[in-house]
């Protein structure tokens, strides 16, 4: 199995969501309140009480085909928003 | 008599505590208030301002200056980003330049709330109209500011989902700010006309915690702008005028309209603010999402770091004072 | 009259707010009171309307109608979730059939507490002690709806620690809400009965807010319920019937019973609404750990989705027309 | 060393945090408010102000020895209520 | 009358939702106030409190026994932690004993209210000047502990930039609840001075929720104590008697200073309790960062596990009955 | 490109950051909120009010390069207060 991690903005995030849905992933998990730093500058969460918010980390464990169909819907979001994606090896327990 | 209106607001705990927060940042100190204690707090002052205007609503009516007034308000936010983005294309990109403009044509309903606490000191009365005024200039802007991107930006701009027009007029007239905001009005209105006692149950949560809520929630807003001052270096010396002189402008303008209006002058003096602010929640979380060629850093550091704290510190007793010439006393 | 009460109730504040949270989620708005915003709101509820509801027990006592008031609330919610059961058995398998029987057979503070706000709206006094029925009704379903699985379960379903008497017994009487509800109770008893003092400096914070807490947890609520519409569908028309016509049920019941107690107007509507309010907060999180193989979906949608929206907003003032009737006024 | 990152209910969490402490793993990081979607159906924050929760990512770092008493402790956990692990390899910086 | 004084705390809000809290936890509920909440409430109650008495610093002036009673105060701050670390050392490491001290030097926000509180309760006054003490008494004590383990440490210990004086500094004097308390009397003192309208507007805030939200963050600091039982079988007896008897001795060198300044019973009971509480806010930070080979828990369960309830239950009357029998009335 | 896990106290999170940010990695993310248990003990959220605060997971994606140098302004610091450092593969997607 492979694990992907996704780094990118909450207000992206729906959009992620529903490529990795249609893509048949069999699960994703998503945790908010992320900062950080990258290419397109500081993400803190001062600015929270707008609705500006801050990154949002999601982790998918699938199949290397899925992946497959997942980087053809995240990669132009990811080029145009900003984020990053990584993926590694994962084995069930 | 000057020093004194802008001794009154110095010293008066909301800004007071704005400055605290902004020490606390320069400093060193390790004060925050943490995520989401200040969503906490900017959704019960839109809740209640909102409702508290939609009562008086209801108590006023819509005669009279109610529906003039409201329209000069919306045609100043049409009108603003356009001349914000002659100016500021001079010197920017055409999306950043749209960004920023958009955001001087909305406004700050925090500066607004500031501006009625002051009233309150200085003992002038205003009307709750001015809240239907403020809920309906934040939309516009952000309008204006797409047009701009997409009348004078490049064709083969990737038009996605996100920036089709449905996706655009959601963030402007629902996104949660906006929404609150219009909703608590309507509710506040429907409250006062048909269930008065509902008023009368509402006030100890709406009216008696508010001036220390905006103290608490102007402390966060110290801090987040202090924060914010690096990024100023950035922006450069004209933009940090723009930020400066535009709100001036738009509160000179704004001065002569209400005049035209024949407002009382508190309503005067908020309306001044309605024009002279710059939205930092709406305006910014939309732009982020439909301009993603804008730098935030730049319409949100000049809006938040620059125009806000003016505006509350010295602007609103300047404006005062101008009122106190150009309008005629109640 | 009917029209007014009907009016009366859909046009209160917390109402209101709950209608305007369900419209945020059917126009798209992004409005949300992030988390642990409604779970402030939610703890707060939940000590003041038990302080309150102690401090006024100690004042009424436990004689006359309080004993058998309590013991006919506690017999209501031990037997609606076995009729409960034999109904939904027809159509689900048994887990789902004895999760969502325990959510019917327990109460819903939120509920509660609107009600007793229709009551101060309309002007019906009510008796804290319906507090304490509030309290000791919210256990007793949960036992009953483990009971169910056990006896008429598979034996050979896994029974680790999590399915242990123990673990049952301390979610069901010491999981936060009872826990918090119950506790607030006896302080409020206590502080009435030995310092009264305490009682004035507490009234400020568990009265004056009150009113405008609701409002705003149930702004929240009506996101929730909202969001969980989509699930509805899956659920399927006869359990949406069942989550409508139950709670009309028990409500038929409970003024039967508060007849028969001899309760007032105030009183008898509280206990209808007690019989005729499903739980969406300590009945799920217990069925969630001890009857795993529910589908949460099932018993969260009907309870939060169906029930709690269709007695706050007809079924209070239908209920109160009902006690209008049947019951002699004070 | 390994990794294993786990994702399950946080119902769930303090008998699963048991497990690991006896596995006699040298310690362990917890992340709460975790939404997500699996075979399960999807978990979200809104239900927070009850008692029902989101989910948790625990994340180990230990020998392949604990791992193999990991396994044994928490696989009938996540059968029985739901939620993933996966292990990957991890090399201390 | 001595039980009538132990009962009265005992039975008082704030300390009864303290021992819900402890209840929680012993009985296993899973009764928690999520994170942020609790900050929210120490925040609250640190602007309130700072607010409130330098509104009363305004008015009183800084004349009398005002500087007097604030360097007995300092001095209390500087010389509790030398002894203390004396009387620790015998049993202890040099970074534990000097952690521990540094904490029973200092202060406790919470445990002071509470006392004050208990004053409102038994009706005696007391003046705001006693806010600045409590605000000068948190920073010293950490200062001498970082001294001591300068002083009598090993000097091969790694220097790097968290050890540097600046950093220690900034650590004692611009701590987020020392920098917002003293914020918060400044401010209270120049609006009361300048602008008295504003001190009309914030008293609702800051005066009428403070009981409430006490009782709510005593609440969860019920919880958090409990917690920390656990840790107390690590620390040993003789480190439990010490958290019992350190404050118990402070308090009695604190009365007899009081006698010595002439202070009134309401003052001379907070200088009491300002010397026999320890921190378990700003100095367990502190020492954490600037000290990290001292085990946080040992100086936080002394503080927070048995010092804090000690004082709050019946430390506090104790000490009144002890004010009682040695300062003169009125 | 190489996956570096820092789990660390949140009140050193600064200087772990400023070590990064010189090391010129081209970006990390940061979890705050963490709880977990390790060789100092357990450290959880229910002293957040004061400024003791919880753990922090920082995930910084990187060339192996920046990893050495990013080694020597951590482990100090990891030895110092307590935390643990992991490295693993990550391939972009
Ligand atoms: N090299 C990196 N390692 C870890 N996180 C990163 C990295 N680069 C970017 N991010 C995360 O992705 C977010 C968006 O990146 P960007 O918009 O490309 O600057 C940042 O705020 C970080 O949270
Ligand atoms: N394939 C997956 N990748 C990432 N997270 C998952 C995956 N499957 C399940 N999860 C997480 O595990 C939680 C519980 O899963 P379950 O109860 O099995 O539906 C979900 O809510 C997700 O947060
Ligand atoms: N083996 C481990 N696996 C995962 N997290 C760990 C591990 N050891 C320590 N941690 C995390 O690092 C934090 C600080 O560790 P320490 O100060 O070394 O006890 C702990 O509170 C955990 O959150
Ligand atoms: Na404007
Ligand atoms: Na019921
Ligand atoms: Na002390």
């Amino acid at each position: 199995m492979k694990r992907l991690d996704l780094i990118l903005s909450e207000r992206e995030l729906q959009k992620v969501l529903q490529v990795i849905d249609a893509a048949g992933a069999p699960g994703y998990s998503v945790m908010r309140h992320v900062t950080g730093k990258g290419p397109h500058g500081a993400v803190s969460e001062s600015m929270d009480f707008s609705s500006l918010g801050a990154n949002a980390h999601v982790i998918v464990f699938c199949e290397q085909e899925t992946l497959v169909k997942l980087r053809d819907g995240i990669q132009p979001l990811l080029r145009y928003y900003g984020g990053v994606a990584f993926v590694s090896e994962a084995t069930p327990l | 008599m000057e020093t004194s209106l802008v001794l009154q607001n110095l010293l008066s705990p909301p800004v007071l505590f704005f400055f605290l927060g902004v020490l606390a940042v320069l400093l060193g100190s390790d004060l925050e208030i943490p995520s989401p204690l200040p969503k906490l707090f900017s959704l019960y002052l839109l809740l209640a301002i909102g409702f508290k205007g939609g009562v008086e609503l209801a108590h006023s009516g819509l005669g009279g200056q109610v529906l003039p007034t409201i329209l000069a308000a919306v045609a100043m936010s049409l009108v603003v980003p356009l001349y914000s983005f002659l100016l500021l294309r001079t010197r920017l990109d055409l999306f950043n330049a749209a960004a920023i403009a958009a955001t001087y044509g909305s406004i700050s309903a925090v500066t607004f709330i500031t501006a009625q606490s002051f009233l309150g000191v200085v003992g002038l009365p205003f009307d709750g109209f001015m809240v239907a005024a403020l809920a309906l200039m934040e939309s516009p802007a952000i309008i204006i500011g797409l047009l701009l991107v997409k009348l004078a930006g490049p064709q083969k701009r990737p038009d996605s989902g996100a920036m089709g027009w449905g996706s655009v007029l959601r963030e402007a007239f629902l996104n949660s700010s906006v929404f609150l905001l219009v909703g608590s009005l309507v509710i506040g209105v429907l409250v006062a006309s048909f269930s008065p006692q509902g008023v009368e149950k509402m006030l100890p949560f709406t009216d008696k915690l508010f001036y220390g809520a905006l103290s608490f929630f102007l402390l966060d807003m110290g801090i987040v702008a202090a924060q914010r001052l690096g990024d100023l270096r950035r922006a450069g010396p004209l933009l940090i005028a723009f930020a400066v002189l535009m709100p001036v402008l738009n509160a000179l303008i704004g001065v002569t309209i209400a005049r035209g209006l024949g407002l009382n002058q508190g309503d005067a003096l908020l309306f001044m603010v309605l024009c002279a602010s710059a939205s930092y929640i709406a305006v910014p979380a939309a732009m982020r999402m439909t301009v993603p060629e804008a730098n935030p850093s730049l319409y949100i550091s000049t809006s938040l770091g620059v125009t806000f704290p003016f505006n509350i510190i010295v602007g609103i007793p300047i404006y005062m004072l101008l009122v106190k010439q150009l309008i005629p006393a109640g």
